[in-house]
């Protein structure tokens, strides 16, 4: 106990009597950690808005005109069991011309020429979020063409598989930027710690010669670098948080556009917690790291 | 107590020891002698095994460091006191804590160690300046805290290599009887010095090394 | 001459004899100026995209039924003298049919209905890249309202309004985060050398006191700086080109989606230079404000 | 040469020198000497720059120190050859590369350099080891090595704190030889040391401190 009260009180020592050294490692960590969370938050973010996005995947199912309002409700049913479907909604024939109505004003006079109603009803049909590959979609659409009150069945083809390419896009984008992001964070942690050993080196070649164990001269370092890792990671979550709100608070006063408009997202609880973590696990393995090399020194 | 059987050391074709044998006995006290490049250092180092020598056996307190592990070094260095020449002091800690450092690496607690080192600080005549950065001292003052911290933890074994370099024939004298005390006290002590005064301050065995080879070992005739 | 050359030699003496410590910091300059150079790909790319989205604003012009062929083309002459249009393209009512056809299948039925082609013919307009604004346009429309061939102006207010917001986003975005990253890099950058420096502080100090001008120990450093730097900026920009290799491979084995497939760019020549010159810069930078400290040695 | 009017120093309120005067001709050579911490070092210092005296007056080569432009600093640095108590070496520069340095600083050509060095490595008895790295030599080799820096461009004031500290006798008689010599072809040396001997071997004008004050000064009685 009173062994580790020292060692711990060698570390705060440590920071406190090397100011500048520490000063430098801690805006070193925290500004990695910040371009690491800037990157992190960019990646939510834009994962949201494409999952918004997704959100638009409709399959549009044509009633024959023949089709009774009882059977509109049984087919209804029979869809809405399907595991891949999330929703269904019924367009009548009437909703059917406003919407074309509203949609393509200049049409107006072609409408007009016609005495009836040419628009058939139609069901609008929400694809559940596991199954909104193409693949899977089309066995939907296989599905629902084989019902008997089916006229015709009309679906994004295009926007579905162009939207999971979108997303397999940022998946290795992300994987790519954030390996090269992680690399450069624990080199530069590392290569800090690294220097800040350097520049003790006679220190700790002293303390060997006086009888220190090995763990007595590296703890203070590893909770050192623990401590400045933390430290780091805190003050970028701090400065992100405070970028964020900025961000936002500009974004504010534009409309709403492509899902993004619809309020950012910042780190959720449990990232949060998991970015300390590291931060905390990156000083630490930077310590030891750069420890390893002590094994190199003469006597 | 040290124990050298045969011992070469070479550092880069260049023989800084060659096949040195003696023994010292528990107690004893030896003068370590010899022009400047003779191989005193080098000698202290491998007796403290800051270094390991190419042929031969060196056995400290019975124990065979050829045969001792990496993790038992720390605690041989700890039952040695060692004045090394070019000082190793931390220059960012204080008088206090650069002697006081020797104690904490073996556990005392905060308490005894206070009273030790302020008394073995005192008794170098440096009792006025713990406080002081080490880089503030004059190079005696350096020199006479380098001893307190050697001899802090009452060692069995002191090694020191020219602790009077930097300082005037008085304080020399008084650092000698520093020596003798902890020697009475039962410690081994092996002095290194071209100090010819303190040869004949206190007749002991002395031991003359040259080229690297023993060339002289024995109590001086009065 | 002689002096600079032995300045420089001393440079790349300092380099070879503290390998490690060279090494660590060319490798902290290359993440960092890596880093930077992905966000500047990325914003690059995403720029690339939005501005071929861009060139989808079109404004379109109905013409009454009774506009002769002559009256057309003497339209067309004159809205291409507007400096706001970059082209037009006519689309006659069989065109304008045959569109409607292909793109709503499922209207063929209506269409059936008809007798007589419903659709009027129209001009569509290409805008000028530089009156792409929704003002500009909205100035354009007017004009063309107000000819007596126009029966009705359609555009797609709406895509140009949220471009523009969606554009300055983007801006916004580069920008802090730009910032954040230069920042970081600098810190990180003048940290590293202001660490190597510590560790030869000793040396820097003898030096002065067996007589060294400011200059002569001080340009060594800067030197070094300035080649750490440039070696930095040069292999990040050959890993990002090896990255960007990668990624196009990758990518190359989707198909085309949203203009982004039609091809990646890569840094054009003159940011390469830049870059490059940025590294060169940004390492002299670190270590002048490195040495800045040296003042306050004693000695 | 050099010269000191009512000069005080004073650290963190502890007095270092205090009201010192003195006069030192041109081509002299004095012994300065003193218990350890009653400022000898402190008083090369203030000739050197390396510190600004508190109070008081310095001259050196009838410049006065006080009103000195920072960027003439170097200028009169190389006009002094200092051998530190401490040694301030390059660690990682060999033996050869610490002296030329020296030279290097003041813009002495390649050539012209080699041989310099080389000569005056050789005076002082290390022409063996010019490639050796400084951690690589025994203490009393790397004092030679910095003996060898200070008077390797022929300066005109060689100021040597403690040059002999961890040299036997022999050895110091030859470094007082260098200094000598040095002395004869026009140079003017300060020389700190404790050893009694080195006063004894060579009768000149010695000036000894006491807590800060000039205790004594003057030529001794044969
Ligand atoms: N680490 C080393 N690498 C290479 N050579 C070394 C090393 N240490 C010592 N030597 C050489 O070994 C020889 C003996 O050195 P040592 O330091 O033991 O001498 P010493 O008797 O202590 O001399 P001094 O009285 O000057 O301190 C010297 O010639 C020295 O140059
Ligand atoms: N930088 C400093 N800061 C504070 N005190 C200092 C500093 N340098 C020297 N002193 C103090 O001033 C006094 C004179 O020191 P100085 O080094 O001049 O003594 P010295 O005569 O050279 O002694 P020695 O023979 O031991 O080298 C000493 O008591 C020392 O502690
Ligand atoms: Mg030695
Ligand atoms: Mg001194």
């Amino acid at each position: 106990m009173t062994r580790l009260r020292y060692l711990l009180r060698e570390a705060v020592d440590n920071i406190r009597s090397n100011r500048t050294t520490t000063f430098v490692a801690l805006a070193t960590a925290t500004f990695t950690m910040l371009a690491m969370g800037v990157f992190l938050l960019l990646y939510l973010n834009v994962q949201e808005a494409l999952g918004s996005l997704r959100e638009e995947i409709k399959v549009i199912v044509y009633l024959r005109d023949a089709v009774s309002p009882q059977a509109v409700s049984r087919v209804r049913a029979e869809i809405g069991q399907d595991p891949a479907v999330a929703g269904t909604e019924y367009v009548s024939r009437e909703q059917a011309l406003a919407t074309f109505r509203a949609q393509f004003p200049s049409e107006e006079r072609l409408l007009s020429g016609l005495g009836d109603n040419p628009f058939p009803a139609s069901l609008v049909i929400k694809v559940s979020p596991a199954y909104r590959s193409s693949e899977q979609v089309r066995e939907l659409v296989q599905k629902l063409n084989a019902l008997s009150e089916t006229e015709e069945v009309l679906y994004s083809q295009d926007w579905i598989e162009n939207l999971a390419v979108a997303l397999r896009y940022l998946e290795v984008l992300g994987l790519g930027i954030g390996t090269v992001l992680a690399a450069s964070m624990v080199t530069i942690l590392a290569n800090t710690i690294r220097l800040t050993l350097h520049a003790r080196r006679e220190e700790i070649e002293i303390m060997k010669l006086i009888g220190a164990t090995t763990a007595f001269i590296k703890t203070p370092f590893v909770l050192e670098g623990a401590l400045l890792g933390g430290a780091g990671a805190l003050c970028s979550l701090f400065l992100l948080r405070t970028l964020f709100g900025l961000a936002e608070a500009k974004l504010a006063l534009r409309g709403t556009f492509w899902g993004i408009g619809r309020g950012l997202v910042f780190l959720p609880d449990r990232m949060t917690v998991a970015f300390l973590l590291l931060g905390i696990m990156l000083g630490c393995l930077g310590s030891v790291v750069s420890l390893l090399q002590l094994r190199g020194t003469r006597s | 107590m040290i124990e050298f059987y045969h011992v070469s050391k070479t550092y880069n074709g260049w023989p800084a020891l060659h096949d040195v044998s003696f023994k010292i006995g528990k107690g004893e006290f030896v003068f370590l002698t010899g022009p400047s490049g003779a191989g005193k250092t080098t000698l202290l180092r491998l007796i403290f095994r800051a270094d390991a020598p190419d042929k031969g056996q060196i056995l400290v307190n019975n124990r065979n460091l050829l045969h001792i592990r990496e993790s038992e070094v720390p605690y041989l260095r700890r039952m040695i006191g060692f004045v090394f020449q070019d000082f190793r002091l931390l220059p960012k800690r204080t008088v206090f804590e650069n002697v006081a450092l020797a104690l904490k690496v073996s556990g005392v607690p905060e308490g005894v160690l206070r009273v030790r080192v302020a008394e073995t600080l005192g008794a170098v005549g440096l009792g006025h300046k713990l406080d002081a950065m080490p880089m503030a001292l004059s190079a005696g003052e350096q020199q006479r805290m380098c001893l307190a911290r050697a001899i802090v933890n009452d060692p069995q074994i002191l090694l020191a290599d020219e602790p009077t370099g930097n300082l005037d024939a008085d304080l020399s004298g008084e650092i000698l009887e520093l020596m003798k005390s902890a020697n009475a006290r039962g410690t081994t002590v092996v002095l290194a010095t071209h100090n010819r005064e303190l040869l004949k301050r206190w007749r002991r065995r002395v031991m003359r090394l040259e080229q690297g080879r023993v060339a002289e070992d024995g109590c001086p005739e009065t």
